[in-house]
């Protein structure tokens, strides 16, 4: 026994209070400490990572839920826009957008006479309106050609910059400097507030509309790559999660283990490194060149990022298939079920929070990945809606991601609060996508 | 005599390198308790695994030899294994019970063996099993439960409940009362008793009275040889070998 | 027949044949489910899978070929006079299935053969059109409208054929399983291995994609190595493209900057996410759990344009400003260390989420084993649990890695688009306040760029992906022999 | 069947583009045109890929397509190719509007500046030089800080032709190198190398990045397009290039000296096929649109002086080979 | 008489609803075996638990009561679980040995507690604690293979020996002996008797022979209740409660 003493000696004194720590102790409590402290800074280096740059986006991106309208009277001249009085519409269809302009022009000049508004110096007020007030009052002339000789009340969205005044991005110092706008114009912005014709309210046109040139910042929305975004994450979840799954499935339980399987396991790690542009190439060649299916249509965008989420999806779940124990599995063999069904009724549901993990991240990278969609086509300005599915997968679409990075290299500042709005749209979303995914995994975990 | 209804030849295991089990022979008959004991580390336990293909699962264990049930090789190639593990049952050495309900513990081989027509059928399996297994008394309010949350002795006879539950022919049972108290062994030893009536069972345990209770043939393993199989009684009484009557004298571990 | 018929006819069949295999096996029974080989549902699945496997099989098939088949009929009949010089076989063959598809819409007169197809019909025909939704990029040449209404004709007693084709494969697939399926028959097996072909196909897309991947850069990178040395590509150590041609190419440098950022990248996600991924896994409780585990995965989907933004805007500027100029490291605000700060930030979640469900699924008798020879808590983790999810947690960080390598905006914002300056020594190489830039963005680049396509300057890019991709194999072949020898499986 | 006409390519035409498409869309019963970007090259790849419904119709072009690129158009047979310019993008200096007065350069100021090596008394040197004011004394003090295109982008070409090559030109430099010894294509090569110590800073995204790099950045002068500069005209100063004010008018009129064409490429063989195909073409380059008055002008595109040949070529479905 | 080395009293374990201990007070002594016996599933193993805080790692169970090490209260806020742990080791039920090599296993303690100065001396804890586990000779030449490829004995002994390796002052084992042979039982049982010259041994058995061959002091549990408590000798000849007496003649369980 004399070593036991000798070991105590030199180790730490074992006799003593158990309220008073030994010095050994105190270190290991004091890395113990350090350890749990060093957790919560990890935790709260992400979460404050992620409370900075959602504070960021929502505090740029709030602005375009909300849009800046004037109301003005518009005489739908008889003599501009159906010269022949008959009220055909595809002979009133001949007058474009320009011939319209000149009505709104007018408009604006009359209310402004009319509120007996005097600005010195002010030019062209109707800089006011957006240059999509034309199209607009067009649409509504084709669709009600009864109505032309009336004057009809209408509200239009402001220009980007009348718009920026009221969000604080413009200035009267701004303006001064500024070729688009001038500090006369933002009087008359003023003025028109003063009598009610100009009001700042929610715009849903932001989630609705598909995009908008460069011109016409204020007239953008999210419409078209709402559901091309939607389109895309449906088709990859149908097909990536089960393809993942199952493929985990056959590396992690049935295949032989040997060379060829320790090649493909490589290998599927490997690809979740290719740079993601290179599955666009490699959907062009083989979806658009080689099958044929539409340029620029979600089913070809989704098809692009499914096959870019499965390495992740395969990992994660060949990962949490790894880490159930085989006790488990040999209870179930143990009472004659097959080894299909031991994966199917207790390794898979045991496994299935990290595949729910593996989901969510993939589908996160899916969501907001640009870089794939450009060779297929999904870069695009699109202002039609996809139609309904399933012909809706094959019609042209833009995407949230794209929409974003689209307006971030857009020249009018306007479109950087519309690129954050679109990051908001784009996170909420992510979310509600998620959400199920997020429930479910709480519900499978378990510890043995 | 009776049938035979499991016959190895030349069985030999390894595990890597290790020679677990050396060219073992050996007849199990129908209707009959065949007890192996031997010291710890002997190769029971890997020997019982191969009589239902269980070392399958161990990637780096290796099987040699014929093992023929009711005059079948089980490891034909043609042989489906989950065939033969719903006839060769088995309880492990160390519980393992699912992280399910109790009840799901018990109905999950007969749901999947399709043995109960409904949900009545199903429960009665359930609870004859659990009776069998001498543990209903102690479960039967906390059926929703989750196995894993018993204590080791009710895990160990869940276990064996389970095994029962879809009534192989043969029953392997690995050190099935380890964890158990005197009564609760005695239970599944008349259990063991019941089931020999219809089926085969092969125990491993560690108890010489156990085996000398229980059992009608008991096999002696020594360093991974099988040294001796024959009666129970002759071998207690009047083993052949040295190193079965150092073992069951209590001379050799 | 509307093809949603079709599938839904095929699809009833499958579900009757699901209920009726079933109970025939119960019947061929006597009635007592127990008798039976495998479960009954078992045999219901058996008969559903073989109505559907050759019916659906033989649509797609059915689907891929007939068009291409009429495609080559109408075209052989399609008279030469019908292509104009600036057109082709192909083009009139799209405007011939435009008409057709318009066909369909109109009333089916328009298809009787005896109608005079002339001009005036032809113009009317267009207007139809028109009206049907069905818009034609020019007037209607007979030829044209003829091989439609073949074709038209052609595609519905095509249809009609495979309507009767795939049901006739959909009932036969039904009679005969129904047929086989007794009590002694083995359903479970065939189910079974028809899932395990399932999951063996799913497996293969996988390969699929590798082969794809390779075989659509292979081409063109050879091309690349046509045009330029590879010698330069491989042992240069100077990138600079060049309108004008005589561009320096060489992937080392770019490399450098590659396997630089990725690294610091994941300096600061691997700790910071292990240790959150232990701290939610351990520490925890639940109801945090079950807030922040979510919330950094949001990390994870804010578009890198934000990232990049963050790095340009905040990031660059404030290491420039509070590190680099005071430590007389350069001047640059884009550097390897703003982009991989913020990339690290990015990936955060790659290794905390996936790590705490291995860690979680750590059975709970490890760690008492553990706490009972007086280990602490960050002892246990440490040395026990960490240890025991370590594939697991190998693969979160592969998979950050990853995503560390295929990353562009963060690194064109936070490092420039500049590469690596081999030649002005080694100092500014190992500098993390200098610009630089990675593989991936110079692969995007390229791509997008303005240089001729068939120049170096574009091809560099394939060229580039498929160097990238045989460098990360070795990477990953390497992470693999780690992880096999350090792997401790628990029971 | 496809309905709308599919484009693709520049981004600096993508703009345009779109608000044509847009018009177009409001105007026609055709569905809007689908402008994809991604750069001129990846444009014209897509466009010859081959001629069918799904590849694409129009490929813009901040650029003339090149002969290897018609050859391999060729090659996969597309063969008959339209060439439509639609006006000129103007390129312009510009620095942060309450930074240090860079308000007139000359082209050697830039080649003095941004060169790798300069040439000083009588030998190439590397460049020494670290501020403005030590480049011409007329500069002001501030550090050297560009913000120039990066090697992907096509303006970069135009900068190192337009202003280095010249301003290289005008500092005598080429001669300088010639009687040095060096070939005329190496000096005009060594006129063009930038310098790579971080003075000069390669741009691969936007002009939006520029933009905020030069705004965390006082003493950054930048290049930017002028229709990007002309919608930022309150954060950006924008330089004289040797006296002239960049403008569509100076532009227009080739007094100021850096500008480029920008073009689009139209797939002869899909009009009369893809609907709406052809006139969307024509739409684009109509005087209300494209002239000096239209959207396109307002934007900041400087308008083709000879765009009615323009509107006649498309009128003629004249292919390039048969045009020129 | 030796000193109390642990008193509990009045202590009840909660798992959720359930009433595993109730109202258990007990002094356990200094250099004395202590033997708990009782029926499986009467909180035996919830009571050992009890005595080094291992119940701390059950989310849902809830400890009341006060138990006293050398006269601390081992439930105080300011006692560290750790340092009462290396006090008092523990040998779990199921044997679970890291997923580590043999010599890790043993060595994991020592290395924690720093109870070695060099690689030898550790070298010299590991093979003398794998001795006196009884298993040295078993897997002295496959040190550095997984202690999970190990038998169901050898674990066990693997477990003991690395309980030992610390050298706490109190050891809990809870059925130690369950998968070991006679020979390998009876070394166990010569090392319980060993360390109690030193220390406390507190051992959960299922054996009455074996809980009369080791213990000085028994305690029998029964439903959650602490029946009786005292001197082993006279609770297996003179029990006072009948429900012991039942027990102890095999009549309850
Ligand atoms: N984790 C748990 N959750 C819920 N109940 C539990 C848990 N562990 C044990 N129990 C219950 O507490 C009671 C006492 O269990 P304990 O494990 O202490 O019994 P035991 O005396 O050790 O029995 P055995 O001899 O079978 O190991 C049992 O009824 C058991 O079912
Ligand atoms: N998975 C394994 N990997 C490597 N060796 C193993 C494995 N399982 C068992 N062994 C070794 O094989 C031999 C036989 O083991 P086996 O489990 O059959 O013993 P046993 O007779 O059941 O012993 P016990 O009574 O202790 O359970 C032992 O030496 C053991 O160490
Ligand atoms: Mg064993
Ligand atoms: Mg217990
Ligand atoms: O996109 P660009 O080709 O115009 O640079």
């Amino acid at each position: 026994m004399s070593d036991i003493t000798a070991n105590s000696a030199s180790g730490a004194p074992r006799k003593g209070s158990l309220l008073v720590q030994d010095g050994r102790t105190q270190r290991r409590n004091a890395a113990e400490r350090r350890f749990q402290i060093y957790g919560m800074i990890a935790v709260s280096v992400a979460v404050l990572a992620l409370i900075f740059l959602l504070t960021s986006i929502v505090r740029n991106g709030i602005g375009a839920f909300s849009q800046t309208f004037i109301t003005l009277d518009v005489v739908l001249a008889e003599d501009k826009l159906d010269k022949t009085g008959n009220r055909d519409r595809d002979e009133m269809a001949k007058v474009s957008t320009f011939g319209y302009a000149p009505l709104i022009t007018a408009a604006i000049e009359d209310r402004i006479a009319a509120e007996g508004i005097e600005i010195e110096g002010l030019s062209k007020p109707v800089d006011l309106i957006s240059k999509q007030a034309a199209a607009d009052l067009r649409d509504f002339v084709l669709a009600n050609t009864d109505r032309v000789g009336e004057t009809v009340e209408f509200q239009f969205l402001a220009s980007g910059r009348i718009d920026g005044y009221y969000k604080g991005r413009v200035t009267m110092a701004s303006a001064e400097l500024d070729s688009n706008v001038t500090p006369q114009q933002l009087m008359l912005a003023d003025a028109l507030k003063d009598t009610g014709a100009l009001e700042r309210t929610f715009n849903w046109g932001f989630i609705t509309s598909p995009d908008a040139s460069e011109n016409r910042p204020e007239a953008s929305g999210l419409g078209v790559a709402i559901l091309g975004s939607l389109y895309m994450m449906i088709v990859v979840l149908v097909l990536a999660l089960p393809i993942g799954v199952a493929a985990s499935i056959y590396l992690e339980e049935f295949a032989p283990k040997n060379r060829l399987t320790d090649l493909i396991e490589v290998n599927i790690s490997n690809l979740a490194a290719v740079p993601s542009i290179v599955f666009g190439i490699l959907g062009l060649a083989i979806f658009i060149n080689f099958a044929g299916l539409p340029q620029s249509a979600p089913i070809v965008g989704g098809l692009v990022l499914t096959l870019m989420t499965l390495p992740t999806i395969i990992i994660a779940t060949r990962a949490s298939l790894k880490s159930v124990p085989p006790s488990i599995r040999e209870a179930a063999l143990g009472v004659g079920a097959s080894k299909m069904q031991t994966v199917f009724h207790h390794v898979l549901p045991l496994a299935a929070p990290g595949i729910l993990t593996g989901t969510i991240i993939g589908l996160a990278q899916a969501l907001g990945e640009t870089a794939p969609l450009l060779l297929i086509g999904m870069v695009a300005f699109v202002r039609e809606y996809p139609g309904a599915p399933p012909e809706g997968f094959f019609d042209p679409a833009s995407a949230l991601p794209v929409q974003i990075y689209n307006w971030t290299t857009r020249s009018d500042p306007a479109f950087v609060e519309r690129a954050s709005g679109a990051i908001i749209v784009l996170l909420v979303f992510l979310l509600l996508m998620n959400l199920i995914a997020i429930i479910l995994r709480r519900r499978f975990e378990r510890r043995w | 005599m009776n049938d035979i209804k499991i016959s190895a030849s030349g069985v030999d295991v390894f595990y890597g390198d290790t020679h677990a089990i050396k060219n073992v022979s050996v007849e199990i008959e129908g209707n009959t308790v065949t007890a192996f004991i031997g010291p710890s580390g002997c190769g029971k336990s890997t020997f019982l695994r191969c009589l239902n293909r269980m070392n399958d699962t161990i990637d780096i264990a290796r099987v040699t030899g014929s093992i023929l049930l009711d005059g079948e090789d089980i490891y034909d190639a043609k042989v489906d294994p989950v065939q033969l593990r719903a006839k060769v049952g088995m309880v492990f050495q160390k519980p393992n019970p699912f992280p399910k309900s109790i009840y799901d513990n018990i109905a999950y081989g007969p749901r999947i063996h399709g043995l109960a027509r409904n949900k009545a059928e199903l429960d009665e399996i359930v609870e004859k099993s659990l009776r069998r297994g001498a543990i209903w008394e102690e479960v039967k309010d906390r059926l929703d439960q989750p196995g894993t949350g018993l204590s080791g002795g009710q895990q160990q006879r869940l276990c064996i409940a389970r095994a029962i539950a879809t009534e192989p022919e043969v029953l392997l049972m690995d050190e099935p009362c380890s964890a158990l108290d005197p009564i609760a062994t005695a239970q599944v030893e008349e259990l063991i008793d019941e089931l020999r009536q219809q089926y085969s069972v092969v125990i491993v345990t560690h108890s010489m009275q156990q085996a000398a209770r229980v059992s009608q043939k008991t096999a002696f393993f020594h360093l991974g040889d099988l040294v001796e199989y024959g009666e129970t009684g002759h071998i207690f009484t009047n083993p052949e070998d040295s190193r079965t009557e150092s073992y069951i004298t209590g001379r050799i571990g | 027949m509307p093809l949603i018929w079709l599938i839904a006819i095929i699809l009833v069949l499958a579900a009757v044949g699901f209920v009726m295999g079933r109970s025939r096996a119960v019947a061929s029974a006597g009635g007592d489910a127990r008798v039976l080989h495998s479960l009954p549902s078992y045999y219901g699945w058996n008969v559903a899978l073989t109505v559907i496997t050759p019916a659906f099989g033989l649509l797609v098939l059915w689907l891929l070929v007939q068009p291409l088949w009429i495609e080559s009929r109408v075209s052989s009949q399609l008279p030469d006079s019908a292509i104009s010089d600036t057109s082709t076989r192909g083009l009139v063959m799209s405007d011939v299935r435009r008409v057709s598809e318009g066909l369909e819409a109109l009333d089916a007169p328009l298809l009787a053969s005896e109608r005079a197809v002339d001009e005036a019909f032809l113009s009317d025909l267009r207007n139809r059109l028109g009206a049907a939704g069905v818009a034609l990029g020019s007037d209607i040449s007979p030829e044209v409208f003829v091989a439609a209404r073949s074709y038209r004709s052609l595609s519905s007693w095509g249809e009609t054929l495979m309507s009767v084709a795939v049901l006739l494969a959909a009932l036969g697939g039904f009679g005969v399983s129904y047929l086989v399926t007794n009590k002694d028959f083995r359903a479970r097996n065939t189910v079974e291995r028809g899932i395990l072909t399932v999951l063996i196909l799913a497996a293969s897309i996988a390969i699929l994609t590798t082969v794809g991947l390779v075989f659509s850069m292979l081409f063109e990178a050879r091309n690349f190595f046509a045009a330029h040395s590879w010698q330069d590509f491989f042992f240069g150590t100077k990138w600079a493209p060049d309108f004008r041609g005589n561009s320096e190419l060489a992937i080392l440098p770019l490399l450098w900057g590659t396997l630089y950022i990725s690294f610091i990248a994941l300096l600061v996600a691997v700790p910071v996410g292990l240790f959150a991924a232990i701290y939610l896994s351990e520490y925890a409780t639940s109801r945090v759990r079950s807030v922040a585990k979510p919330a950094i995965e949001v990390l994870a989907g804010i578009p890198t344009i934000v990232y990049g933004l963050f790095a340009l805007i905040t990031v660059g500027p404030m290491l420039r400003d509070y590190f680099a100029l005071p430590l007389g490291l350069g001047q640059s605000s884009s550097s390897v260390l703003t982009a991989g700060v913020v990339m690290g930030i990015m990936l955060i979640p790659f290794v905390s989420s996936l790590s705490d469900d291995i860690i979680n699924a750590v059975p709970q008798a490890m760690r008492d084993g553990s706490y009972g020879l007086g280990a602490t808590q960050s002892e246990t983790i440490r040395q026990v649990v960490v240890p025991a999810a370590l594939p697991g947690i190998v693969g979160a960080i592969l998979l950050a890695a990853s995503r560390a390598i295929g990353e562009t905006m963060i690194v064109v914002l936070g490092a420039g688009a500049a590469a690596a300056q081999f030649d002005r020594g080694l100092g500014e190489l190992v500098n993390p306040f200098e610009a630089m830039t990675t593989v991936t963005v110079k692969i995007v680049s390229q791509l997008t760029g303005d240089t001729d396509f068939s120049s170096p300057e574009t091809l560099v890019a394939f060229a580039l992906g498929l160097s990238l991709f045989t460098i990360t194999l070795g990477l990953n072949v390497l992470a693999l022999w780690i992880v096999r020898r350090y792997r401790e499986q628990y029971e | 069947a496809r309905d709308q006409v599919q484009v693709a390519g520049s981004s600096t035409v993508l703009p345009y583009a779109s608000i044509v498409a847009e018009a177009f869309g409001e105007n026609f019963d055709f569905p809007t045109p689908v402008v994809e970007s991604g750069g001129s090259s990846a444009g014209l790849k897509r466009f010859c890929e081959g001629v069918g419904e799904n590849t694409i119709d129009i490929a813009n072009a901040s650029r003339k397509i090149r002969e290897g690129e018609v050859a391999a158009c060729a090659d996969a047979g597309v063969t008959d190719i339209i060439e439509v310019r639609i006006g000129y993008d103007g390129i312009v200096f510009a620095s942060q509007i309450d930074g240090p007065a860079f308000t007139s350069f000359t082209e050697d100021h830039w080649y003095m500046a941004l060169a790798e090596q300069v040439f000083m008394d009588g030998e190439m040197k590397d460049n020494p030089f670290t501020m403005w004011n030590e480049v011409d004394s007329s500069l002001p003090a501030a550090e050297i800080q560009a913000f120039i295109p990066g090697t992907k982008h096509g303006t970069r070409e135009v900068f190192e032709e337009k202003v280095l090559l010249v301003g290289c030109e005008a500092s005598g430099a080429v001669e300088g190198m010639m009687s040095a010894g060096l070939s005329e294509d190496d000096a005009e090569d060594a006129c063009m190398s930038v310098r790579t110590d971080g003075r000069s800073v390669d741009i691969d995204g936007d002009y939006t990045e520029t933009l905020a790099r030069i705004d965390a950045n006082s003493n950054g002068v930048g290049v930017f397009g002028l229709a990007f500069y002309e919608n930022n005209t309150d954060k950006l100063k924008v330089a004289t290039m040797s006296g002239v004010a960049p403008s569509t008018e100076t532009i227009s009129t080739g007094e100021y000296p850096v500008s480029r064409p920008l073009y689009f490429y139209i797939k002869a063989a899909h009009i009369g096929v893809i609907p709406g195909l052809k006139e969307f073409a024509q739409f684009f380059v109509a005087d209300e649109i494209a002239g000096p008055d239209g959207p396109l002008a307002q934007y900041g595109l400087v308008s083709d002086p000879v765009l009615s040949e323009t509107q006649m070529m498309i009128e003629a479905e004249e292919t390039m080979s048969s045009g020129s």
